[in-house]
């Protein structure tokens, strides 16, 4: 299956893109796709850290066991600075 | 927008125009009230002593919409307030420009004060949008507190 | 006109015009600064249920100009805060319309909400301006709560 | 001695006068200049009740033994309810 996954501020400049399409195998959770994504990218594992990532599926805050589905929009960002 | 009632009237709205925080200020006033409350948060020259040349914002929109949302329905909830209005700047913005507002009205002014107060508190936890600060020799991207959001 | 130094520059008025919020909360910005904080204060439509056609301020003016500044001394002793502004309204005013704007700046945005909050209270409790109720059927002057002054 | 009587609000509407030159002893503490004023304007007394007003003598808040002296400002009004 196909999602749209998202980079924004530093984890954007780390990866070069701000979006990248990814193909996953059903029934991945967050936390397995996040592991896959930092195989294809491995600075921003490097740069950031995971404990420092968060991610969120279709716009909303995701935890570690959240199950991806096709079609859905994954970000992964470091935390948020604005105000 | 997002409108509880017939007269009640919050709004969230993130924009690459200055703000004007009076504007934004006076869409909260309704008959009902008394006070409002208003928080204008903008570039300051120095940060732990280092001189910022400007920001720059970025925010995962739709995301930070929906957030600014939950943050509203939370709110009023949580105090006796009657309107509330968060508008976000993204892009370039220069040292003194605004780049958030969140303005309270209410009945009687303490809920006002404490609800204005939450609100950037959390917004600063939860929104999804990130700064950048660019010095004469070089820029960071600002992490938020991982923790507090966790 | 008081100036504390060469950048700051609290202020305090009285006047007959209609007030400014944005301008007034603007007018505090320094670029030290990354918050303001402000209280603007309007007239309600109802009081304990009852109607209000219009109000009318009255100010003992030399006196609450005094008072104004001690109010000011006071809170930048109390509070680590960096600019204040207060303009208070006299005259008549309608629904919605703005009798007093207080607002403060800080490096920080926590010092400013409790200073511009405590700002308010102090005025309504020590600065000489009185308001007058009108309504359909009658007016009354307001009587603060003597309580709280002595 | 000479000295200006300023009412505000509530006691100018009682008065029916915001200003009134009135002649005290010397060295009249405040309270006794406000007895004074009691018996030229009764209805003050009547309506408002002594602890209700408040007295400043030349813009400041003033106590009850605070001396009066030639050419001070003395003011009279009910709590403030500005704001």
């Amino acid at each position: 299956m196909n999602v749209k996954v998202l980079f924004f501020g530093a984890t954007a400049d780390t990866v070069g893109k701000r979006e990248v399409e990814m193909s996953f195998d059903e029934e991945t959770a967050a936390s397995a796709a996040l592991s896959q994504i930092f195989e294809k990218f491995p600075e921003l594992q490097k740069n950031h850290g995971r404990k420092s990532l968060h991610f969120a599926v279709n716009q909303k805050y995701a935890d570690d066991d959240e199950i991806i589905n096709d079609g859905d929009e994954l970000a992964v960002f470091t935390a948020v600075s604005g105000g | 927008m997002k409108t509880n009632d017939g007269q009640k009237n919050h709004f969230f709205e993130i924009t690459g125009e200055p703000l004007d925080v009076g504007e934004i200020a006076r869409r909260v006033v309704l008959p009902e009230c008394g006070a409002t409350v208003t928080l204008d948060g903008y570039v300051r020259k120095f940060t732990k002593g280092r001189e910022t040349d400007y920001l720059v914002y970025e925010a995962y929109e739709p995301m930070a919409l929906s957030e600014m949302e939950k943050l509203i329905d939370a709110a009023l909830e949580k105090f006796e307030i009657a309107n509330i209005g968060i508008v976000h700047r993204v892009g370039r913005l220069e040292i003194g420009e605004t780049s958030v507002v969140i303005a309270v009205s209410s009945p009687h002014r303490r809920a006002a004060f404490e609800a204005c107060e939450w609100l950037i508190k959390e917004l600063k936890r939860t929104v999804p949008i990130w700064k950048k600060e660019v010095y004469a020799d070089g820029e960071t991207w600002i992490e938020g507190d991982s923790a507090a959001f966790n």
